[in-house]
């Protein structure tokens, strides 16, 4: 664990991003080397963080002034630097994103094939892979914020990637400005946890915190603020209720992108920020906040992701649910599973979103189910790649259903409502991923002939990391979640959220009931699921038009969107315009300023007059002037 | 000698050109170009040269000057003018460079304004005579309204009418401010440094206060006193909008911390509700407004506006980080609207246009172009690992932590950051992507010189955002002089109430009584 | 003689320039009111210099004709060009300075 | 009365019905003669206070060179006949002129008799018996005040290029408009 490690880990990405970002224009037309660098720049990473898991084996941290690079911002009463703090959180968090990362680099090496902005593209994810080890690897939680803004940067970048598309510009200022909304959250919440603890150290604010030593800003709830504020700013990033509406729309940038950015990565940064923080969520009692913000989120887009037809909005809003599922597992305290769910969702999700880049791939970028079907023919890997990971994340056995479990249960003891939700969410969720695998791949081809003339599996380059990415959403969640609450991944991370257990320890209550019951429970509920879409879509299609009014309601999604729009961003826009500019700025303060030049120049015409030129009426009035002053000066003073 | 050669080797230059007019153009243009890039490389001796450590004027000069009137040229630099003087220097030749080819009538005349100007502004921010400083002052109006009224656009005499009206509207209270300093300053006529040690303050200090600020306050400038700054962006030729931007507004600010809070601490304290009010306002009106300008120029100047009032926030807060802060938002400011200015006028000269409406998809035809444009949109919003985030951080951060003012204030600040990325990024949508029609598809991307003119900005920017300590350090010293005195003398001016704040009084459990009633019901 | 009656009769000369000034058209004679206003102020200053015992009084009296002198020099020139553009040099018709 | 005070009361009242003569004169020649006795009045006037250089200057440079510019330029512009403007607009300002006149004087005449009184210093001041020679000034003019000596000079120089400027404009048009002027006459 030397701190040499952990900036080879850092820098080689960044490293990649200035080699593609500075001289793309030499690399151009030179895809391989473009594509090369930018993967083994990832690669390099991903070795560094395999050295680094094997460090930190036992809880062996790096932290504190060990891993101080140098001081950033300073000044008299305040130091933020530049630090790292290596846990086994973020470890995981490590292999996470340079493992899926460096895959998903692979996979893009194919998948962006012939783009115009091909080594932009890579500088892009380079740079996206830099600024989320920038946000786990910091020992603050201002770097955190750099690189929580980074991300939103690079996922703004990548969801315009192709600018010259209306639609995919939009979404990409939409996000980054959703995002910016969260951050405003977050920002608020460093300043209240600085003006609490004088500092925005990891190890520094825990240690106070447990000892309640600091400053209360806001009388006793100072940390409930704190807390709230952060959450915020997850909410922003981590597409939750009310932020979440960028996500979907997200799905207008590069597949590959929304894998490793929307699904397997930067989403998943805000429940690390509160696993990260467990201390402070423990002791301000407003992890339950969290819990219902995400199992609502969970309920709520999983009913939207019933209704849609566009393959990569479904996975969307499923992990805009999924999402949610890792909330509630933090939010009740379960720090250790919501990880572990962070982790399978990773893989799962990332494998579905390649194989769906993979479909579209062949599909010539058709991402309308309605126009596929009995695609399993055709492309074998994907389709099997593809159910794999459905099944993982919805039917019991593989990775998903493990770490979700463990989070319903640990949500069952800290509130059944909770559970009960999240149970519900679970039979829609393994509806909604079932109609999508069923109708994508099975059933009759509705294919246009055009495009079925040359549907195809697609390149080994693309498909074999969607191969490697299977084996871990099938196996990872047996490995190393077998025993629920006692299994390998806890005791990985056991030391890590020991002090957050400690503090809510009879707080959430130990989960009661027998875990296998848990078990049995969940796995009937997917399968049932399961069983439901293969019952209502196996055969047919889903309909064009929507039918009832509350299947119209949901598929236009609840018209959040559109209300957004009414009431907050026309308003503005008008108030700005008519009111702000056009009257205050240009009628009022101008009207004043020229109001008075106007009055001036009145005036003036009027003295004007008295000016009649000649030269001899000047004068008089001068020697006026001085008789009345001597006389003053002589007779008065 | 050092800071008079910065300050006047300028001047020299106007008079060469002056003298050496009927040389042709490339002379005069490498007559001022080496004349800028000269004063630059002198003033780099400041930087080496600046003892960080200590709270002396340094390379302080003191010279008669007329002592009938008890005038002195004493000129001197501390941590916080210092930047001011090396932005200047900077951006001077960064100018020169950009005006290269843009200048079609009067060649001589623009870069001997243009020269004029420097020594003008960086004997603002070295004088420490109060006299001296005022001449400097005006005296920079003079080459400004050339600049603008001779070089700008259409309407380009009404906007130098009302900027330099504006102007003197306030140097005429600040006048009256200094006559009235004068005559409590006993025997040290003008000076300035006598009168930060003077104890007990000063008659009518609240009024003085006032004439100061509302001169500084214009400048600045602050709500709602902006409305010749669209007007003098608008028309003003590039280069006179990048000095307007990069340094003149800062002249305002400068006024602010160098006289306003340490001359009259209390008083400041009195107005700071008032004040931060304004400033507050500013940051979100600005930022509105410039969200529905059509016109680039327009848009970034009233984007100016939003972010001038985070400085004057920061300033007021009473807090190291807060005007540390403050001081440093001023360089960011000067070198990403600079930057933009510059950027903008790069456009301008090939589409000759400033409507948004017009362009679009102009990413694709001038892809670099686009890069920098971007990057520096990123500086102008704050993002992390750029300069303007650094400053916005620790305005916002001192703002917070100060107590000087409610915190209500500081999260309405907030959402300037939020209402940035609104307008710039929505600019930057409708101005670099979609389909470029054929106008804009054929528009050529930056050459090598605009390059060279872009490239040392944006090094800045980056580096200020990486590894801002050299600046932090520098002025750190001298910014703990003003909190000092603001904070001693400002005491008693304090302790309003606040709804936030008065959370104190709601009973809530703490962490710890909640785990220790938890362990007694346990056993 | 005292210093006083010298003064009155500087005042009293001054005055009849002014007074020249006032009524007068002719923008010579009003220039020679101007002459004879300078000299009343050489008067007062040679009398209080003497009354002073000091020179410095007198070394006055030679910048003011210097002064004078080109004074003159150039207003007639002045009053020649005018004439030159309007065939006059009556002030009531020299009105260009009219607001 | 001893000399000094009859040559007083004579060549101040010659000066000053000289000085109400050129405001009298309709004819601008007349004006400039009496402007001329005037002079030569203060001339004796200064000789009576000892300063005998100023007086000589007095007659050179006022009454020799200066007048002698005015009667040029009368004759040049053949304005000798009359005053041009003297019938139409005389008594526009006369009753006002007069009465500012008056009041003007009596103020100064009383500044003559009370103001000076109060003050000490030049009360309390011994006369100069005697003269003040031009040693005395020249040694004056060439030590304390050698630099405002020298710019005086610097302004007679630039009331003769001014001059020259004013007058060298449209040369051939000037000449035959005088030509013209005079043939009119």
């Amino acid at each position: 664990m030397s701190r040499t490690l952990v900036i080879v880990l850092l820098i080689s990405p960044l490293f990649g991003f200035l080699i593609n970002g500075l001289f793309g224009k030499f690399l151009k037309g030179n895809e391989k080397l473009s594509g090369g660098i930018g993967a083994l720049a990832v690669l390099v990473s991903f070795i560094c963080a395999i050295v680094a898991f094997a460090g930190v084996q036992g809880g062996a941290v790096l932290e504190g002034e060990s891993g101080v690079l140098y001081e950033w911002i300073a000044g008299e009463g305040f130091t933020f630097n530049i630090g790292f703090h290596v846990d086994a959180l973020t470890t995981v968090m490590l292999l996470v994103i340079t493992g899926v990362g460096f895959l998903i680099h692979v996979y893009s090496i194919g998948y962006m094939h012939g783009d115009a902005g091909y080594t932009r593209y890579f500088a892009y994810l380079n740079l996206f892979v830099f600024a989320m080890l920038v946000l786990v690897l910091g020992n603050n939680y201002l770097m955190m914020f750099v690189g929580w803004e980074g991300v939103g940067l690079c996922s703004y970048l990548l969801i315009g990637f192709w600018y010259e598309k209306q639609s995919a510009t939009d979404a990409g200022k939409k996000a980054f400005i959703v995002n910016r909304i969260g951050d405003f959250g977050f920002l608020l919440g460093m300043f209240t946890l600085f003006a609490a603890f004088g500092s925005l150290d990891f190890a520094a604010i825990f240690g106070a915190a447990e000892a309640n030593d600091f400053q209360q800003v806001f009388g006793g709830i100072t940390l409930v603020i704190a807390t709230l504020l952060l959450f915020v700013g997850a909410v922003g990033k981590s597409a939750q209720i009310p932020l979440y509406v960028w996500l979907p729309d997200a799905m207008e940038g590069p597949t590959p992108v929304s894998a490793l950015i929307h699904a397997a990565t930067m989403v998943t940064a805000g429940v690390y920020m509160i696993a990260r923080s467990a201390v402070l969520y423990e002791l301000a009692h407003t992890g339950e906040v969290v819990a219902w913000i995400g199992v609502l989120t969970a309920f709520f887009a999983a009913t939207i992701a019933i209704t849609q037809n566009d393959i990569k909005r479904i996975l969307a809003y499923s992990t805009v649910s999924q999402l949610g599922y890792m909330f509630v597992g933090v939010g009740v305290g379960a720090y250790a599973s919501g990880i572990f769910h962070l982790m399978t969702h990773a893989f799962f999700k990332g494998l579905m979103f390649l194989a769906a880049g993979s479909v579209m791939h062949a599909m010539a970028n058709e991402l309308d189910m309605r126009k596929m079907g009995g695609l399993k023919a055709k492309m074998p890997i994907t389709h099997w790649t593809f159910f794999i990971g459905a099944f993982a994340m919805a039917g019991p056995f593989l990775s998903g259903f493990w770490s979700k479990d463990e989070i319903l249960h640990s949500a069952w003891g800290s509130n059944p409502a909770i559970y009960v939700i999240g149970l519900i969410t679970a039979f829609l969720t393994a509806f909604y991923m079932f109609r999508l695998i069923f109708v994508t791949f099975y059933g009759q081809s509705r294919v246009e002939s055009d495009v079925a003339a040359h549907l195809h599996e697609s390149p080994p380059v693309m498909w074999v990391p969607l191969a490697i990415l299977a084996i871990p959403s099938a196996i990872i969640g047996l490995l190393l979640g077998w025993g629920g609450h006692d299994s390998a991944f806890h005791h990985f991370t056991d030391n890590v959220f020991k002090a957050a257990k400690e503090i809510g320890s009879g707080g959430h209550g130990e989960a009661s009931g027998s875990m296998v019951l848990f078990m049995i429970i969940s796995g009937i509920v997917g399968l049932v699921g399961i069983g439901a879409a293969w019952m209502r879509y196996s055969k047919r299609t889903p309909s064009a038009q929507p039918g009832t009014a509350l299947h119209k309601l949901v598929a236009n999604k609840y018209y959040i969107d559109e209300i957004y729009t009414a009431v907050f961003v026309q308003p503005i826009k008008n108030v700005s315009h008519y009111l702000l500019w056009r009257i205050v700025d240009t009628g009022i303060i101008d009207g004043i300023v020229n109001g008075v030049a106007g009055a001036i120049r009145i005036v003036g015409g009027t003295l004007r007059r008295l000016q009649t030129g000649v030269v001899q009426a000047y004068i008089v009035s001068m020697v006026v002037g001085i008789v009345i002053f001597l006389a003053y000066y002589l007779f008065m003073l | 000698m050092l800071l008079s050669t910065v300050i006047f080797l300028p001047l020299l230059g106007v008079v060469a050109i002056a003298l050496l007019r009927g040389m042709g153009a490339s002379a005069i243009k490498g007559i001022a170009m080496g004349v800028a890039v000269l004063t630059f490389l002198i003033s780099l001796g400041l930087y080496t040269g600046f003892d960080a450590t200590t709270t002396e004027m340094q390379f302080a000069e003191s010279r008669a000057w007329i002592p009938q009137l008890g005038t002195r040229y004493d000129i001197g630099i501390d941590g916080i003018s210092l930047w001011l003087v090396l932005l200047t220097t900077f951006l001077t030749p960064v100018c020169i460079l950009a005006a290269w080819n843009s200048v079609e009538k009067g060649l001589s005349g623009f870069m001997m304004s243009l020269l004029a100007l420097e020594t003008g502004m960086l004997g603002v921010f070295c004088a420490m005579d109060l006299f001296l400083f005022f001449v400097f002052w005006e005296s920079m109006l003079i080459p400004m309204y050339f600049l603008i009224g001779i070089w700008g656009g259409e309407r380009r005499v009404y906007a130098t009418i009302k900027f330099v009206l504006y102007t003197m509207a306030g140097s005429a209270l600040m006048l009256v401010g200094i006559l009235a300093l004068y005559f409590q300053n006993g025997d040290n006529g003008f000076a300035l440094l006598p009168l930060y040690e003077r104890v007990g303050g000063f008659t009518h200090a609240n009024l003085l206060f006032m004439a100061f600020f509302i001169a500084f306050a214009i400048k600045v400038p602050l709500f709602p006193f902006h409305t010749w700054l669209p007007d003098a962006h608008v028309e003003a030729p590039t280069v006179g909008s990048v000095i307007l931007a990069g340094v003149l507004l800062k002249m305002g600010t400068y006024g602010i911390v160098r006289f306003c809070l340490p001359l009259f601490p209390e008083a400041a304290a009195t107005y700071t509700p008032l004040i931060v009010t304004l400033a507050v306002v500013g940051i979100i009106y600005g930022a509105l407004v410039a969200m529905v300008q059509p016109d680039l120029k327009k848009l970034v100047a009233y984007s100016s506006v939003s972010h001038l009032g985070f400085v004057v926030l920061g300033l007021f807060t009473q807090h190291h980080a807060g005007i540390q802060g403050g001081v440093l938002q001023m360089i960011n400011h000067g070198l990403s609207t600079g930057a933009l200015f510059l950027l903008v006028g790069m456009i301008y000269e090939r589409r000759h246009s400033r409507m948004i409406v017009d362009f679009g998809g102009v990413a694709k035809s001038m892809p670099i172009f686009a890069t920098v444009f971007m990057i520096t949109t990123l500086s102008s919003i704050g993002l992390p690992g750029l300069n303007g985030f650094v400053g916005e951080f620790m305005i916002l951060l001192g703002s917070f932590h100060s107590g000087a003012f409610s915190k209500v204030y500081v999260v309405l600040a907030a959402t300037g950051v939020i209402l940035a990325a609104v307008y710039m990024l929505w600019m930057f949508q409708r101005v670099m992507f979609g389909t470029p029609d054929k106008t804009n598809a054929a528009l050529p991307d930056l050459n090598a010189r605009e390059l060279a003119v872009l490239l040392p900005v944006m090094l800045f920017i980056v580096w200020i955002g990486v590894y801002p300590k050299p600046f932090l350090n520098r002025m750190e010293k001298s910014v703990g002089v003003v909190v000092t005195k603001v904070r001693q003398e400002a005491a008693p001016a304090m302790g309003h109430t606040d709804f936030l704040d008065n959370l104190d009084d709601i009973e809530r459990p703490t962490a710890t009584d909640v785990q220790h009633q938890k362990e007694a019901e346990r056993k | 003689m005292g210093l006083e009656y010298y003064l009155m009769l500087s005042a009293l000369l001054f005055t009849t320039g002014v007074v020249g000034v006032l009524v007068r058209r002719n923008a010579i004679i009003i220039f020679m009111c101007i002459e004879l206003m300078l000299n009343a102020a050489n008067l007062a200053f040679v009398a209080i210099s003497r009354s002073l015992g000091q020179t410095e009084g007198q070394v006055f009296v030679f910048f003011v004709m210097t002064v004078a002198a080109a004074e003159v020099a150039i207003g007639l020139a002045i009053i020649v060009s005018v004439f030159k553009h309007r065939q006059t040099i009556n002030v009531d018709e020299v009105n260009s300075l009219k607001g | 009365m001893n000399p000094e005070q009859v040559l007083f009361f004579v060549f101040g009242l010659i000066a000053l019905a000289g000085a109400i003569s050129v405001i009298s004169f309709r004819h601008p020649i007349y004006s400039a003669l009496a402007l001329i006795i005037t002079f030569f009045a203060q001339a004796g006037l200064f000789v009576l206070l000892g300063a005998h250089f100023v007086a000589a200057a007095q007659v050179i440079v006022y009454a020799g060179a200066i007048m002698v510019l005015f009667l040029f330029v009368i004759m040049l512009l053949n304005l000798g006949r009359r005053d041009p403007g003297s019938a139409a607009g005389r008594g526009k300002w006369k009753g006002i002129a007069v009465i500012l006149g008056i009041l003007f004087a009596a103020e100064g005449i009383y500044i003559a008799v009370n103001a000076l009184s109060d003050n000490t210093a030049v009360a309390s001041a011994q006369p100069a018996a005697e003269s003040v020679t031009t040693y005395d000034i020249g040694t004056l003019l060439f030590s304390k005040y050698l630099l405002p000596f020298e710019v005086t000079s610097l302004i007679l120089l630039a009331a003769l290029i001014g001059v020259i400027v004013l007058v060298k404009r449209e040369r051939p048009r000037t000449i035959s408009r005088i030509r013209i002027s005079i043939t009119r006459d």
